[in-house]
């Protein structure tokens, strides 16, 4: 099994996708959880490269990582806009104090 | 260079009329708010502006070619349920842009970035409504998705507008990042993640006609399937708010400006159930007959029969307590989007096509409701049913309307709400079946519990004393949409045959290869 | 008092982020000419790359024994990744994330995506990163970034955490995934642009529409306003009374 | 276009409209298309219409003259309608009897079609002709008693709304249209109901109202779909085959029942046949009854040998159907809202609580007969409600004092009659006995509302009295009403009545043979007792000594004190005499205490212009407008007696059973009741009489004179008994404390996870006694209410706790997300 392969990637992927799971639960700064976000999309990532490397060929697994590089960033842009009104709002970036809504 | 591809890419031009007009429009609303920034009375000319731009492509949409036909290298589609879709987004746009241009919430020095962000939207439905690959998929539901988040904080002074979009804009990244690791597994395992030519493949996955193929004899394969499967039903049933991906809901409706919480509770979730038409209509489906049975080893409708009554439970049950409106109507919309889902779950083009008939009868009801709640937030300043007492003293027609709204809702007869649930149980009775019987006896018990949160407000409208005599005046713009609503909820609730007949043939028009 | 040491640490954290930034791009130019060896130029053949990716590449389609280079790299990636996820201290996270990124653009390499490998570096690491490098510094003070980041629900993200990792381990390791036979790894990087200007032309497009409403969104909720945008009803009063006619909502 | 061609035919009395789809084979040779049926239930539409957008204006601008003109014209030309399609009926053949007006096609599904449409059968002509006359009179006497009231134009509008959507159900030809009539006259109903609606009490009578019916309602639309689905529902590809259904009623594999174009044509044509006969679900009455009564299309077999859940398909689908008639009907266990319905004014309880609307059970099951006398179980649920529910109502009316609760009660239990009529399947019996009760009953609460006038607005008997010197002619229609509904042979009451009790005693159609005469033998001490009440009503109204009301308003006055404090008190209803008076008084205190305390204690807080003098001094006899009104309905009551001779005694079939015979012979084929001779009719006649007689007697000696200490003694001697019945069981009292207590438990478990729930607990109880648990009632009832309001309870708990789901915490939303995929993930292939 030393040998690196598909599932070797894979497995990267699967951890990295539960790491981010874990992140994105577990955090109470909304900056924490929008890395989470990030390891998450990288493990899909990872999938569709890998996949296309190994087993599709072609060229559709790259443009997909591709396209989802630049909509990350893009959410990120925008994400990391609405944390700085939340700041300037509440003074604080602890979605745990972004309860005013609820129930 | 492709010469094959750029030639399809060109001649996919003819049918792409609807989406080029949006996205000429989404840039000139642009410049023309920058244009107008200081005018004074910008308003009329922003509007008319939008009002332009909403009916050029509502033309080029009733003169687009209605053969079904792939386009631009498989990426999308321009089939009858397409098509359908589009109407009901451009009826929701148009809706909503009357609400918003007498709309205290949006300032008017905003407006042109609003109607210009709302055509954005508009143009990532329309692709979610066409996509063919999930590559589009996912790329027409980001853009919906990342537009939806800045217009919900819209209103950046109110702190509960801020908190709404921040856990929009936190979900909704969760789920696509969920949805996107379920796609690289479809992508794994067929290589392709073309829905049209997933169908051949996953049949051949899953066994179906022919014999199956050793990676689908792989238990270890089929567990990956379904987490295929759920994963990406967890993208697309955030943006549809079904349990338990409707969590973001309830919070984001409150606190995001009415209008726009009119606009995303049609919407986005009418776009979220094209896309779930498609997936599941197109890529794990074979039709026999009028029923598209499941080519997988996963059993879908089950899945979606589940989700549908636990959603449609959960919505009732929670919306009981409520006192704030749109919170009410919040919950409501994920009732009535565990009822939709009832007509996926029937895997038949009866279903499939309840859903549409429903949608396009849900715009009416539910954007109506949310225009009564806009207006009445705005002439009194709150949304709890307080606000509510005695209104029939205070402005007749509206509550009369809003009656009718949330009654439809219910389902009664003789409003369109009752002609959609009546196809949507129909759909199931069709099926047959101890489970899909005892689905709408659930469906049906649902509709019983809604009835009271509904009578609750049509109660302290009818009954209680109002706390001030004083009479409420609405714009002409709102009583016209609130008339039109009103008569098509008659309408299609008396005179039905049209609906069924264009939704059928919406539905049998889907372009599965 | 408090007021000027407010003033002063925020004119920091700025001065400290466009330090950061500019460090960051040059850093990334820097080690994208490494990696790639300029940007590539159509038509050049694989083996004439001078790019240290291009070498790594190499080794890997020799056959040569670069598992274990892989490894480490597996090892990094993971290891950052948890650091991300469970570092206490957001800037460490925010750092953690840095590693994360470069070993994926490592993975990228491996599977014979250096433009991949160059975009993530580029975008994620000189964008994303650095966008969240200011976030964490604009909005929280220098002194107790510590307890910003503290962990909520622990056991059930250890829950979610384990039975993820079971899960798709035993998916991705179970699977007898269909295999091509091996290929020589070759330059797509042109592929890649043609296929964006032809079999791609529309998604290709739509991302730019993403890009814009996006940008304009980000700006209309960021953007500070004319003082007559603050009109409109204040919320916060409404969302009071809200709360207080509720029946039985208590404070919890 | 078909509007426009009713409308030319209307015109010119022209036939069928061109263009019109006719349905092909059996039914096409016996039916008669005629375009102007759907006048008659338009025009009190138009009224309505007129009345609801400018009859406010043109009430202030030209009087109250001009609404009720509308409504009254609207009525007289509905009902001179009804008259011309009863003409054109009785001059066709017998079995071909069947007028039919296609206006549109709603809408079709596969072989589903959905018109709209109305059809004409004897039944339904019965009914129209029902409705409409005693409706027409209604209108007239409401003339009178409505004319202080303001809101004068939207009472008419109700009316005629009412009016409307009673023809729509009478009338309609298929389950849609019907269900539309059917929960128009439920809104209608809660409308008038609460008519007066600043008065809370009756505003929540008419929400008790609606939520009980819609309790029934949902139990129709369940039937219905249950029915569909047997008829062919369950023809999908696969699943037929699971069900282990038999196969003798299964067109082609590749027919799927709503599958088709959208359009009429083509959806015939798709329709499947079975001996030539089209089969497959329908909502069409008469499509139903053909395939269903024809054995070569199997369907009658397939219906009656499928189960549901290990059910019995067709017995479960009629008693869904009958569960949704006791709603509207007010049968056990869901009559509750009806005594509480005389909140509203008199002209509609009279009109729909006793004439019309409350016989749309009777109606429907007596429609569905050919369905009904499929299944005995399903007979004998519904002759056994019937039944029970006649003697129980019987018994708590025997003492109550406020009249109309007397007749409301008395209501109750003459539907059950009808119940037990069609339940041991002498259908044209019940519907005679309907026929009968229209008049006779609407006499009575007409009667009483004139009292009521009379005697300011005063409901108790016991502040009446001597009435017979001041009201002479409401006094002799009352007498000859109560002569009708207690059975003597002079007038209508007692050839229905009667009919029912002989039918009941010979039926062979129910699960054992000696359940037919266990329920005569229940019917006839019902029958007693109604006898006796109703003399009872009587006497004490109209003899008893003098006036006991007293000129002036002292009752008034004096009880406006407690009545304000009762009503503080909250207590919840009026279950004895002095929430009674509380209710009468108190609504006066609580809309205009101003008025209360100057001692015009008048009822809804309207005008003191007192047209008709009516405010001080003595009782006066009502208006012309309203006598007549009564005078026609006591003659109608007599004359009714015509259609219902008995054989035994003319030689010949009851009128009414021969024209109802076309209807009703399907079932009639299937139905046996035995015939024993040797003037056992005769002798059982004389029973009844000899009931009647004792319980009027009884009644005689005790009220008569007002003097007689027996019945004060009798109350005296069996406390118990008396406090019992008087309080209605004590249901209310039971309920409240059990219900209370079980909120309480349920706080308790609840409180333990959440304190929020105690919080609640007011909240929720205020619900539960508010909105669906308001109920006085029954011990039956008390277990099928406490059963709702618990359900109510748990919901709204069940509710609370899933709120607390929405924490407002997004890492708990994030939380929800993944581990709701896991759990799927994981769920799904332990499944599998």
């Amino acid at each position: 099994m030393l040998h690196v392969g598909l599932a070797h990637f894979l497995v990267v992927a699967a951890a990295l996708f539960s790491l981010g799971a874990f992140c994105v639960i577990t955090r109470k700064n909304a900056v924490g959880i929008l890395m989470g976000i990030e390891l998450i999309l990288n493990a899909a990532n990872i999938n569709f490269v890998a996949f296309e490397h190994y087993s599709a060929g072609g060229l559709h697994g790259q443009v997909f990582a591709l396209f989802v590089i630049v909509l990350a960033a893009a959410e990120a842009a925008i994400g990391l806009a609405i944390v700085l009104a939340l700041f300037h709002a509440l003074r604080s970036i602890d979605v745990t104090r972004a309860a005013e809504l609820k129930e | 260079m492709n010469p094959l591809a750029n030639a399809q890419n060109l001649a996919s031009l003819a049918y792409f009329g609807p989406e080029t007009v949006l996205t000429v429009g989404v840039l000139s609303l642009f410049v023309l708010d920058l244009v107008w920034k200081r005018h004074p009375k910008r308003v009329v000319p922003l509007t008319a502006a939008m009002a332009v731009v909403l009916l050029a492509s509502a033309v080029a949409l009733a003169i687009s070619p209605l053969q079904p036909v792939a386009l631009f290298n498989r990426m999308i589609v321009s089939d009858g349920l397409g098509t359908f879709f589009k109407w009901i987004f451009l009826a929701t746009a148009a809706y909503t842009a009357g609400i918003v241009a007498h709309s205290d919430e949006i300032p008017s020095e905003r407006l042109g970035e609003f109607y210009a962000l709302l055509l954005a939207i508009l143009l990532g439905m329309d692709l979610m409504a066409v996509s063919s690959d999930l590559l589009m998929v996912y790329l027409s539901l980001e853009l919906v998705s990342m537009v939806s988040y800045a217009l919900a904080g819209f209103r950046k002074h109110d702190s509960r507008s801020t908190e709404a979009a921040l856990k929009y804009v936190i979900y909704g990244g969760v789920a696509s990042g969920i949805m996107l690791f379920g796609i690289s597994y479809l992508y794994g395992l067929f290589g392709t993640t073309d829905l049209m030519l997933l169908a051949p493949k996953v049949r051949a996955f899953s066994g179906g006609l022919f014999l199956q193929t050793t990676l689908g004899q792989s238990p270890a394969a089929q567990l990956a399937m379904v987490v295929a499967v759920v994963f990406v039903l967890a993208g697309v049933g955030f943006k549809m708010a079904v349990a338990p991906w409707h969590m973001w809901c309830p919070d984001v409706y409150e606190g995001a400006p009415t209008p726009f919480t009119a606009f995303l509770s049609v919407g986005p979730k009418a776009a979220g159930f094209a896309v779930a038409v498609r997936f599941f209509g197109v890529a794990f489906t074979e039709l026999r007959g009028d029923a598209f049975v499941n080519t997988t080893t996963v059993p879908w409708p089950a899945i979606l029969g589940i989700l549908a009554a636990v959603t449609m439970t959960l919505g009732n049950l929670t919306a009981l307590g409520q006192t704030n409106l749109k919170r009410l109507l919040a919950y409501s919309s994920i009732a009535h989007a565990g009822y939709l889902l009832m007509g996926l779950a029937a895997a038949s083009v009866l279903g499939f096509q309840a859903v549409l008939a429903y949608l396009a009868i849900y715009l009416f009801m539910n954007l109506g409701a949310f225009l009564v709640v806009t207006a009445i937030a705005q002439r009194t300043g709150g949304e709890t049913i307080a606000e509510y007492r005695g209104l029939i003293k205070r402005a007749p027609f509206t509550a009369i309307a809003f009656t009718i709204f949330l009654f439809s809702l219910t389902g009664l007869p003789p409003l369109a709400g009752f002609t959609g649930k009546y196809l949507l149980f129909a759909a199931l009775l069709e099926r047959g079946g101890g489970w899909y019987v005892a689905l709408a006896v659930v469906g049906a018990i649902n509709s019983a519990i809604s009835l009271y949160y509904y009578a609750r407000v049509v109660k302290a409208m009818v009954l209680d004393k109002p706390v001030t005599e004083a009479k409420v005046a609405m714009p002409g713009t709102y009583g016209f949409l609130m008339l039109g609503s009103v008569a098509a909820l008659f309408l299609f609730g008396l005179y039905w045959t049209p609906l069924y007949t264009v939704t059928q043939a919406a539905t049998r028009s889907m372009l599965r290869q | 008092m408090a007021q000027a040491d407010r003033r002063g640490s925020a004119a920091q954290k700025i001065l400290i982020g466009l330090a950061l930034l500019s460090a960051l791009g040059l850093a990334a130019v820097i080690v994208g000419r490494i990696l790639i060896g300029g940007m590539p130029a159509e038509g050049l053949p694989a083996e004439q790359r001078t790019g240290l990716l291009f070498q790594v590449g190499r080794l890997f389609e020799l056959g040569q024994p670069s598992d274990f280079l892989w490894y480490g790299l597996a090892l990094l990636t993971l290891g950052s990744a948890a650091g991300v996820a469970f570092s206490r201290n957001i800037i460490y996270s925010a750092f953690s994330l840095l590693g994360a990124f470069l070993g994926v653009a490592a993975m990228y390499v491996y599977l014979g995506a250096p433009f991949l490998a160059v975009t993530q570096v580029l975008i994620y690491i000189g964008g994303v990163l650095v966008l969240i490098l200011f976030a964490v510094m604009l909005t929280s003070h220098i002194r107790d970034v510590k307890v910003t980041n503290s962990a909520l629900g622990l056991g059930p993200g250890a829950v979610v955490l384990l039975a993820c990792l079971g899960l798709l381990t035993v998916v991705a390791g179970g699977t007898p995934w269909k295999q091509l036979p091996a290929a020589p790894l070759t330059d797509r990087t042109a592929d890649i642009g043609t296929a964006f200007l032809s079999t791609y032309l529309l998604p290709f497009e739509i991302a730019s529409v993403i890009l814009l409403a996006t940008l304009i969104g980000a700006i209309v909720i960021a953007r500070k306003d004319d003082p007559a945008d603050a009109g409109g009803p204040p919320s916060p009063a409404d969302g009071q009374r809200t709360r207080a006619e509720a029946p039985s909502q208590e404070t919890r | 276009m078909p509007l426009f061609h009713a409308i030319q035919a209307a015109l010119l009395g022209g036939g069928p409209p061109p263009g019109t789809i006719l349905a092909e084979g059996v039914r096409e040779a016996t039916r008669v298309e005629l375009s102007w049926l759907w006048l008659v239930p338009f025009f009190p539409l138009v009224g309505s219409f007129v009345n609801v957008t400018i009859g406010k204006r043109l009430q202030d601008r030209f009087g109250k003259a001009v609404n009720h003109g509308i409504a009254v014209g609207a009525m007289l030309l509905s009902t001179a309608l009804a008259w011309v399609a009863f003409a054109r009926l009785l001059a066709l053949p017998a079995e071909g009897r069947y007028l039919h007006d296609l206006c549109w096609n709603m809408f079709t599904v596969g072989s589903l079609r959905v018109d709209l449409s109305f059809g004409l059968d004897p039944l339904s002509t019965m009914m129209t002709l029902i409705v409409t006359n005693v409706a027409t009179l209604i209108h007239v006497f409401s003339i009178g008693y409505m004319a202080d009231e303001p809101a004068y134009w939207r009472f008419f509008a109700y009316l005629n709304l009412f009016v409307f959507s009673m023809l729509l159900l009478v009338m309609g030809d298929n389950f849609v249209v019907m269900f539309f009539g059917w929960e128009g006259v439920g809104l209608c109903s809660y409308l008038l109901i609460s008519f007066w609606y600043t008065d809370v009490e009756k505003a929540k009578a008419g929400m008790k109202a609606f939520v009980v019916n819609r309790f029934g309602d949902f139990a129709f639309i369940t039937g219905l779909f249950a029915l569909l689905w047997g008829l062919g529902g369950a023809w999908g590809p696969a699943s037929r085959s699971e069900l282990g259904v038999r196969d003798d009623y299964r067109p082609s594999a590749a027919y799927q029942p709503f599958h088709a174009g959208g359009d009429a044509a083509e959806s015939l044509a798709a329709t499947p046949r079975a001996g030539g006969m089209p089969v497959g679900p329908t909502v069409d009455f008469r499509e139903l009854r053909d395939e269903l009564l024809d054995p070569s299309t199997g369907v009658m077999h397939h219906l009656t040998t499928t189960t549901i859940f290990g059910f019995p398909l067709l017995a479960f689908v009629c008693i869904l159907f009958f569960v949704g008639a006791t709603g509207k009907s007010a049968q056990i266990p869901l009559y509750v809202w009806l005594p509480d319905a005389m909140a509203g004014p008199t002209p509609v309880s009279a009109l729909i609580h006793a004439a019309t609307m409350v016989t749309a059970g009777v109606y429907m099951v007596t429609r569905l007969n050919f369905l009904f006398s499929l299944s005995a179980a399903a007979m004998t649920v519904v002759a056994c409600t019937g039944a029970l529910t006649a003697i129980f109502a019987a018994s708590i009316g025997l003492f109550q004092v406020d009249i109309k609760k007397v007749l409301a009660y008395s209501t109750v239990s003459q539907l059950g009659f009808m119940f037990l009529g069609v339940g041991v399947g002498a259908y044209w019996a019940g519907c005679y006995h309907l026929l009968t009760h229209a008049f006779f009953k609407a006499c009575l609460f007409l009667g009483s509302g004139s009292v009521i006038l009379a005697c300011h607005h005063e409901q108790d008997m016991r502040k009446m009295g001597g009435l017979k010197e001041y009201t002479p002619i409401t006094r002799w229609t009352y007498a000859l009403a109560c002569i009708a509904i207690s059975g003597f042979p002079v007038m209508s009451g007692f050839y229905s009545k009667d009919e029912i009790l002989w039918k009941a005693f010979t039926t062979q159609n129910l699960v054992a043979p000696w359940i037919g005469p266990l329920l005569w033998a229940v019917g006839l001490v019902a029958a007693g007792g109604t006898s006796f009440y109703m003399w009872r009503s009587y006497y004490l109204t109209f003899w008893s000594g003098r006036y006991r009301g007293g000129p002036g308003h002292d009752d008034h006055g004096a009880h406006a004190a407690p009545a304000l404090a009762t009503h503080s008190l909250g207590a919840a209803h009026a279950g004895s005499f002095g929430a009674d008076v509380a209710h009468a008084a108190g609504h006066s205190a609580a809309a205009a205490p101003g008025e209360a305390a100057d001692g015009s204690g008048h009822g809804h807080g309207h005008g003191h212009g007192d047209p008709h003098g009516h405010h001080g001094g003595l009782p006066q006899e009502s208006p012309a407008v309203m006598t007549y009104v009564l005078i026609a309905l006591a003659a109608a009551a007599f004359f009714a007696s015509f259609l219902g001779l008995p054989k035994s005694w003319v030689g010949s079939d009851p009128l009414l059973e021969r024209f109802l015979e076309p209807v009703l012979a399907g079932s009639n084929a299937r139905l046996r009741f035995a015939e024993p001779g040797g003037g056992l009719e005769t002798l059982f006649m004389l029973i009844s009489v000899g009931v009647a007689t004792a319980g009027w007697l009884a009644a005689r000696w005790m009220y008569v004179t007002g003097e007689n200490p027996a019945p004060a003694r009798l109350m005296a001697s069996f406390p118990g008994v008396h406090r019992l019945v008087f309080n209605k069981y004590y249901v209310d009292e039971i309920y409240r404390a059990t219900v209370v207590r079980a909120g309480l438990v349920l706080a308790a478990v609840f409180s333990w996870f959440d304190r929020v729930v105690i919080d609640g607990l007011v909240t929720l109880v205020a619900w539960i006694v508010r909105l669906v648990a308001n109920v006085d009632g029954f011990i039956d009832k008390y277990l099928v209410d406490g059963a709702v309001s618990l359900v109510a309870a748990l919901v709204l708990a069940g509710g609370r706790r899933l709120r607390r789901l929405q924490t407002g915490r997004l890492e708990n939303y994030l939380m929800g997300a993944l581990a709701g995929a896991l759990v799927f993930v994981a769920v799904n292939y332990l499944v599998h």
